[in-house]
């Protein structure tokens, strides 16, 4: 793969270059941001906020309370034994049981949801520069058609682009 | 039923665990071919009679199949043999009725005891040493037949031989061999022993023997001083009848008072529980007596006034209330009520035994409680006391030990040393006897003085049989064949005898075969003797030893509930069960009133030390609230010199410092009758081992929040 | 009709002479744990008879109570335990499964009774001693918990005898070795479904009563008080 | 911010990875040292028996079970409260977060090991797991120690996810700033973080999520913990205030806990410009705050009891204030009570200092107070006749001595090999500081214009 990127030192100028991209008619599908925090007070970051994963959890947690309900009963039932003159399926206790693999099961989904929504774990980007590490922030674009335009518009903010 | 079923039953039965730790003989190389027939896993019951004391209670054994390791013909190897497993008492036997007291189920364990002697040896260490080598039993019985051959010559009185009581045939064999070899009667040694009470009997009833009380059919109980229920006379027979005393009878309940210094277990089970000075119970008695005669109770139907009482009626004058107040302080009142009450509920029955008839003026004691029997028609009478018929005759017992002056003494399952008070010198007379042999099964006080042992067969593995002094009103004879086949290389002490009377250079001819010959001769009925006539003793104040201003405490030892004389301290069991009223284990203690205690600032389990006139112990204070003040008991038991590895050096012996004081009349030793000074002393006794937390069942009730 | 095995104690027949609890440790293996240990606490007494000082000098009084397990109905022990090692039957005992026991305890603190017992240490019975081990009865082994069982093997027992005999158990059939041993008769044991039968009749006295009856447990032991005449 | 600001933030606290000095070695060695005894101790007991412990009848539980609900307690220093602190959104929280779930994950570990120790047959403690472990049977549901069972694996996987979670973006930034070994290792751990938006808002959602999930589980937590005391009938355990109480007292050692932990930090990796004394008056006045309701907590339980004059739990209560326990008693209540509540009231004594020593009174007070409430109930149940004393033997001892080592060397080590302050959530803080302060000024600019 190819890439042209600039790395930017503040938010506003990343938030130009964007800008910039975007009026040389490049869709933000195709624009590639990263940075070493979020920077959600910016425009830029504000992209993909949307998510399922509230409601992935919550079905995660019916499904935790639904094999617990499930295994209390089944075990107590698999073979009645009576202790301390209880009933064979006793609610109270079980519910304790039920509740913390509801929550269990909402964390878990959660967890789940999260990774891979963020496509992760994976090996080592390609397409990355350490330099974020350090603090800068990049924009740019994978495997640009028209490699001219994107420089231009990258380079409006005057830093050296890089390509890959 | 599938095997979930099973499992489900398996698992609900809930024994179902590993048996890795019973020592599993897969190790062992030899098995040998059971020399019996087996039928593996199903229990057998077969009779025996327990050894643990001399009431002879009849056990129901049972029996079942297990792997013994063992020697056969000189070679380690394990055999399946049937084994002893529990000891109940039986049913059919009037003595035991089916119960059995801790000391007969403990009993068992006398058979399979890890430190038991499993074959004769001989002494290689100096006297005292413990040091012995294992010889053959043909060795071991040529060693005696050559010691006794040597007595031969004009010296046969110098055999002595020493056993503990038995009422069995036993001790007429041994009588009989004694005779005919010329030697004087077996000396049979008990402990705390209660010559005086049946020297009372034979005085006033003309009868020499423990009387059976008929607590079944009695209402008012008045014991003196007798653990009716605890140790003394026959427990399993009178706790048996106790309990239909109590709740047995239709719409009756049997009333029980105590008069003792100390609480023992049947004081803690009275309904009255009336603490009386040492050496006054006899005063008691007559008090009684008196305020019965003199207000007339007597009743009618208690029939003619016999001897016994008629002796004193001329004397009973001086034991009017006050005075009985003045001398025993128990209120007048109190006093009263009691006659009445003797007089009123019907059958009523008074007992002596225990401390009361252990002071120099025992027998006056014995005597007068005797005479309040007759007063209230409690003798040979429904809810009385009996005589029970046909029992072994009991050799009377004087102070034979001191005076020991044998060649040759042969100890039969006796403990002198650790029974008889230091003061009498036995040690020093056991060690003046050149030889020594003793056939009991384990190294004890004495027996580790010896020189040659001839270990016994225990009871489960011999032919035994009894025939009580009391516990029934009918005659009992019980005889039993082995349970079980002997476990180490042991030998009937009956037979033992047999045979080496015919080895002797001039055999005596013995009219038994075998041990098993003399278990089931019969005996010759004792002659029934006359009442001798009655002397009205008069009170002597008793004497105790010690002066009271220096040794200020009355010192009682007492048989405590597990080891009785001390013969059974070496079981585990024994030792390891809480005792009843202090809940002490593996211990031997000093019993002290609350309050006695806190004026000498002596706390619960401090090490106290007890100084009579004779010697001084060391033991653990056990703050004890039914005891009186000027009083301090000690159980006996513990205090073993040597005895196996669970009694050994455990504890003190309380007998060891008594005064060689005894009863006037009698001669016998008054172990009550000795008194002592206690300090608290650094402890390095052994701890108080204690299974109960606290006294009371509402500590701290009183204080406030 | 399943049994219900009950006892009653008749404290006015006890002497607290302790026959009960040697006769227990002889039927049920239960071990000598010697004095180190004992001094520990650690003595083992499934059977115990609790003693009561009253009073003072001279007005003292002493009061004995054979305490076993109570067999409970509502037992705080068995719910507790993880593993069900601790559980009821259906002839109302109350089942401690050694070989599902892992040691946790739980249901010993749960006794308000007190009358559960921990092996601390591998049990050890010196040669021969072991022979006297009854084959009836496991030997518990190191960390686990053990209890009055009624002498349930005896129970067991009595029921495969009289199935071979194809009859019912009769009462008096089965006696736990406390019951046997008693020279007074202080214990009745026996099936409380079966109204005729003598514990039933005895447990109906006016003096009986449960120990710590508040708590809700309902034991299946029942204590006849102890009457006085003064 | 500058980038500068960010360079130097990055420097700070990346330092503690990158360089070792040979105090570090020192104190491992140390730690390591008493950690290995104490296993060498657990495994002599499991050997020679249980009997090896000063348990006894009837007081069956004591020193580990004390361990197991002072440590479950800790532990509830870190999710809990950064859980909370993130829901409220307070800023100050960013550099306590992360070394306060360490905690948690650390305290739940050991914790947890202490119902297996204290097994009588540790070996078969897999029988508590829900599995038909032998003849077929599962475990009994009704069971409380089952309940802890689910509880604290719940709660520890929730924490430990809670902490590593935030620590990808940190493991990223390591990944980028070092070279070789380390450059490897942090880039597995990184997982192949960019930083896009995208990854930006999903693990901040997840965050959100996990927060509001862990927060009931970390109260149910302790409440299950108390549990195990409370359905037993046994004299001033059968109580319904046990559940708010123990979570009460949890927070209130974990704060303890935390706090000694940052002071530490602070101290050793030199943090004095990341935890500021600000951090230390902020928890300093929660530890206050759960001090005052631990109070009324033992007034509520202590009260009821003597007023209700029940005679066995009247019984325990004497003792613990009157008899034999009374002077932990009274140690107790001085550490819990007396000594934070004096320091922690004054403005001037609440310096780092005081709440250090503060926290460390706490840390023994409740200890303690557990102890406290295993033991004396169980020695005086309701037959005196059955009453009990208990000493702890060496084993529990050391044992108990190894976990409070084995904690630091867990901490040591987790400091040494990951950012102990979440990096990014830091210059996250800075940043929207930063901003504020623009806004700000550019505001005041606006109003001086006519």
């Amino acid at each position: 793969m190819s890439a042209i990127y600039g790395l930017y030192a503040t938010p506003q100028a990343a938030q130009h270059a964007v800008d910039g991209l975007r009026a040389a008619g490049i869709g933000d599908a195709r624009i590639t941001i990263m940075s070493s925090e979020p920077f959600e007070e910016h425009e830029f970051a504000q992209r993909d906020r949307a998510t399922w994963m509230g409601w992935i959890a919550l079905g995660g947690a019916i499904v935790g309370l639904t094999f617990a309900t499930w295994l209390t009963r089944m075990t107590e039932l698999a073979w009645p034994l009576p202790t301390g003159n209880m009933p064979i399926v006793a609610w109270w206790p079980n519910l304790i049981v039920m509740f913390e693999l509801t929550m269990l099961g909402g964390i878990l989904a959660a967890v789940a949801t999260m990774l891979v929504a963020a496509s992760l774990p994976r090996r080592r980007p390609a397409f990355y520069d350490t330099a974020v590490g350090e603090g800068r922030i990049l924009v740019g674009v994978e495997n640009p058609t028209d490699a001219a335009v994107v420089e231009r518009a990258l380079s409006a903010a005057g830093v050296d682009v890089r390509r890959l | 039923m599938d095997r979930r079923d099973f499992i489900k039953l398996t698992a609900i039965s809930g024994t179902s665990a590993t048996l890795a730790s019973c020592g599993t003989p897969e190790h062992q190389l030899i098995r040998f071919v059971p020399d019996e027939d087996l039928v593996p896993g199903v229990a057998e019951w077969k009779p025996s009679v327990c050894p643990a004391c001399s009431a002879g209670c009849a056990v129901n054994v049972r029996v079942m199949d297990a792997d013994v390791d063992t020697v056969r013909n000189g070679q380690a190897g394990v055999v399946a043999m049937s084994v002893a497993k529990k000891l109940e008492g039986l049913a059919k036997d009037p003595i035991s009725q089916g119960g059995l007291c801790a000391r007969g189920q403990a009993s068992i364990q006398i058979t399979y005891h890890p430190d038991r002697l499993t074959q004769p040896m001989k002494r290689s260490g100096p006297r005292g040493s413990g040091l012995f080598t294992p010889v053959s039993w043909d060795e071991a019985i040529a060693e005696l037949v050559s010691r006794l051959d040597a007595l031969a010559a004009g010296d046969q009185k110098s055999l002595a031989y020493i056993t503990r009581p038995r009422r069995s045939r036993r001790l007429a064999l041994v009588s009989e061999f004694l005779r005919r070899f010329g030697a004087p009667a077996p000396i049979a040694f008990e402990v705390m022993g209660d010559a005086v009470v049946r020297r009372a009997n034979a005085i006033s009833f003309g009868r020499h023997q423990l009387p059976t009380i008929d607590l079944a059919r009695s209402r008012f109980v008045i014991s003196f001083g007798a653990d009716l229920l605890g140790t003394w006379n026959s427990p399993v027979a009178q706790s048996a009848a106790y309990g239909v005393m109590r709740q047995g009878q239709t719409k009756l309940r049997g009333k029980l008072v105590q008069i003792e210094s100390r609480m023992s277990l049947t004081g803690a089970n009275a309904d009255e529980w009336v603490p009386a000075k040492p050496g006054t119970e006899g005063v008691v008695a007559l008090g009684l007596a008196h305020a019965i005669v003199a207000n007339k109770l007597r009743p009618a139907a208690a029939g003619r006034a016999t001897a016994a009482i008629e002796g004193w009626s001329g004397g009973l004058a001086d034991y009017a209330p006050d005075r009985v107040e003045r001398i025993t302080g128990i209120p007048a009142k109190r006093l009263e009520r009691l006659a009445r009450e003797l007089a009123e509920f019907r059958p009523a029955v008074a007992v002596v035994g225990g401390a009361p008839a252990a002071q120099t003026n025992g027998l006056f004691t014995a005597l007068a409680v005797n005479a309040l029997n007759d007063l209230v028609g409690a003798v040979e009478q429904p809810g009385g006391i009996f005589f029970t018929p046909g029992a072994e005759p009991t050799p009377a017992v004087a102070q034979p030990l001191q005076n020991l002056s044998a060649k040759v003494l042969l100890v039969d399952d006796a403990n002198p040393v650790f029974g008889a008070p230091k003061a009498t010198k036995i040690l020093e007379a056991l060690a003046s006897v050149p030889f020594i042999a003793s056939f009991g099964s384990f190294i004890d006080d004495t027996s580790v003085l010896a020189d040659l042992m001839l270990p016994d067969h225990s009871f489960l593995e011999s032919w035994v049989d009894t025939t009580p002094e009391s516990g029934a009103i009918e005659g009992v004879k019980t005889v039993a064949g082995p349970v079980m086949k002997p476990l180490h290389q042991t030998r009937a002490t009956a037979d033992v005898l047999i045979e080496v009377a015919g080895k002797l250079k001039s055999p005596i001819a013995l009219p038994w075969k075998n041990a098993e010959d003399v278990a089931k001769s019969a005996q010759e009925q004792p002659a029934v003797g006359r009442r001798t006539d009655v002397r009205a003793m008069a009170y002597a104040e008793p004497n105790f030893d010690g002066d009271a201003s220096q040794f200020p405490f009355h010192f009682l030892p007492y048989k405590s509930l597990q080891f009785g004389d001390g013969s059974t301290a070496h079981l585990p069991w024994l030792q390891e069960m809480p005792d009843p009223l202090t809940s002490a284990m593996w211990s031997s203690w000093v019993e002290i009133n609350p309050q006695t205690a806190e004026r000498l600032q002596i706390a619960q389990g401090d090490v106290v030390e007890v100084t009579s006139t004779q010697g001084s112990l060391r033991a653990p204070a056990m703050i004890f609230p039914g005891i009186a003040p000027d009083v301090v008991a000690m159980p006996v038991g513990n205090g073993h010199e040597v005895f196996t590895r669970y009694a050994s050096g455990r504890g003190a012996n309380p007998l060891a410092i008594l005064a060689p004081v005894t009863d006037v009349e009698t001669g016998s030793l008054a172990w009550a009758a000795t008194r002592v000074k206690i300090a608290r002393a650094g402890g390095d006794a052994r701890p108080l081992i204690m299974f109960a937390g606290e006294l009371r069942e509402h500590p701290h009730e009183g204080e406030g929040r | 009709m399943p049994h219900k095995w009950g006892m009653a104690v008749d404290l006015d027949k006890c002497t607290g002479c302790g026959a009960c609890v040697t006769a227990c440790h002889a039927e049920n293996n239960i071990p000598i744990v010697g004095p180190a240990q004992a001094a520990r606490g650690r003595a083992m007494h499934w059977l115990r008879v609790e003693r009561y000082w009253e009073g003072e000098f001279p007005d003292v009084r002493l009061k004995f109570r054979p305490v076993m397990c109570q067999q409970c109905d509502a037992a705080p022990c068995e719910p507790v335990c993880p593993t069900y090692a601790s559980h009821h039957t259906d002839d109302g005992l109350n089942a401690q499964v050694y070989n599902r026991c892992i040691g946790t305890r739980y249901c010993a603190n749960a006794c308000p009774y007190n009358v559960r017992f921990f092996d601390f240490f591998h049990p050890q019975w010196p040669k021969p001693l072991h022979l006297q081990l009854n084959p009836d009865v496991s030997v518990r082994e190191v960390g686990v918990m053990e209890k009055c069982t009624f002498c349930v093997q005896r129970i067991k027992a009595a029921g495969i005898d009289a199935k071979a005999a194809k009859r019912e158990l009769k009462d008096g059939d089965v006696q736990p070795a406390c019951v046997q041993s008693c020279a007074s008769r202080a214990l009745v044991f026996g099936d409380l479904n079966d109204p005729e039968s003598e514990v039933s009749r005895i447990s109906r006295s006016p003096r009986g009563g449960k120990l710590l009856e508040e708590l809700g447990t309902r034991p299946n032991v029942t204590y006849l008080e102890r009457q006085t005449q003064v | 911010m500058s980038e500068a600001t960010a360079r130097k933030m990055s420097d700070d606290l990346l330092r503690p990875l990158l360089q070792t000095s040979w105090r570090f070695y020192l104190l491992v060695a140390f730690l390591g040292a008493i950690v290995l005894t104490g296993l060498c101790t657990w495994a002599y007991q499991v050997y020679m028996g249980f009997g090896m412990t000063g348990i006894n009848m009837p007081i069956y539980w004591a020193f580990y079970i004390t361990n197991f609900v002072f440590w479950i307690g800790i532990s509830h220093a870190g999710t809990l409260i950064s859980a909370i602190l993130r829901l409220v959104n307070a800023g100050w929280r960013r550099p306590v977060t992360r070394c306060a779930e360490v905690i948690t994950a650390f305290a739940l570990m050991i914790g947890a090991l202490f119902p297996i120790i204290h097994l009588g047959r540790p070996w078969l403690f897999f029988w508590l797991t829900p599995y038909p472990s032998n003849r077929m049977i599962w475990p009994n549901f009704r069971s409380p120690l089952v309940w802890d069972f689910f509880a604290i694996s719940t709660y520890l996987t929730g924490s430990v996810l809670f902490l590593v979670l935030p620590m990808i973006p940190d493991f990223a930034l390591v990944r980028d700033r070092t070279a070789g070994v380390r450059r490897k290792v942090y880039g597995v751990l990184a997982l192949g973080w960019q930083g896009t938006p995208r990854q930006w808002h999903r693990l901040e959602s997840a965050m959100q999520i996990m927060a509001i999930a862990i927060i009931p589980v970390a109260v149910s937590v302790h409440t299950i913990v108390s549990f195990d005391f409370s359905m037993a009938p046994v004299p001033m355990w059968h109580s319904t205030m046990f559940g708010p109480y123990f979570v009460a007292g949890a927070i209130f050692s974990g704060i303890a806990g935390l706090i000694i932990a940052m002071a530490a930090l602070r101290k050793f990796l030199h943090l004095e410009d990341y935890l500021h004394p600000i951090h230390f008056q902020n928890l300093g006045k929660l530890l206050l705050m759960m001090s005052l309701l631990w109070t009324y907590f033992v007034f509520a339980e202590r009260l009821t009891i003597w007023y209700g004059n029940e005679s066995a739990e009247v019984r325990v209560l004497r003792v613990t204030q009157k008899g034999s326990f009374a002077p932990l008693y009274w140690t107790m209540v001085v550490c819990n009570f007396v000594v934070p509540f004096t320091i922690l009231s004054l403005r001037r004594l609440r310096t780092i200092a005081g709440c250090v020593i503060a926290s460390f009174c706490v840390c023994i007070g409740m200890w303690l107070e557990r102890f406290l409430i295993v033991v004396p109930s169980l020695g005086h149940k309701y037959l005196p006749y059955t009453w009990g004393q208990y000493r702890p033997r060496p084993v529990e001892i050391i044992i108990t001595i190894a976990t409070f080592a084995a904690m630091t060397l867990l901490y040591t080590l987790f400091s040494k090999f990951v950012p102990i302050i979440s990096i990014w959530e830091l210059k996250v803080g800075e940043h929207a500081v930063h901003e504020a302060r623009l806004q700000r000024a550019e505001h005041a600019i606006g109003e001086a214009r006519p």
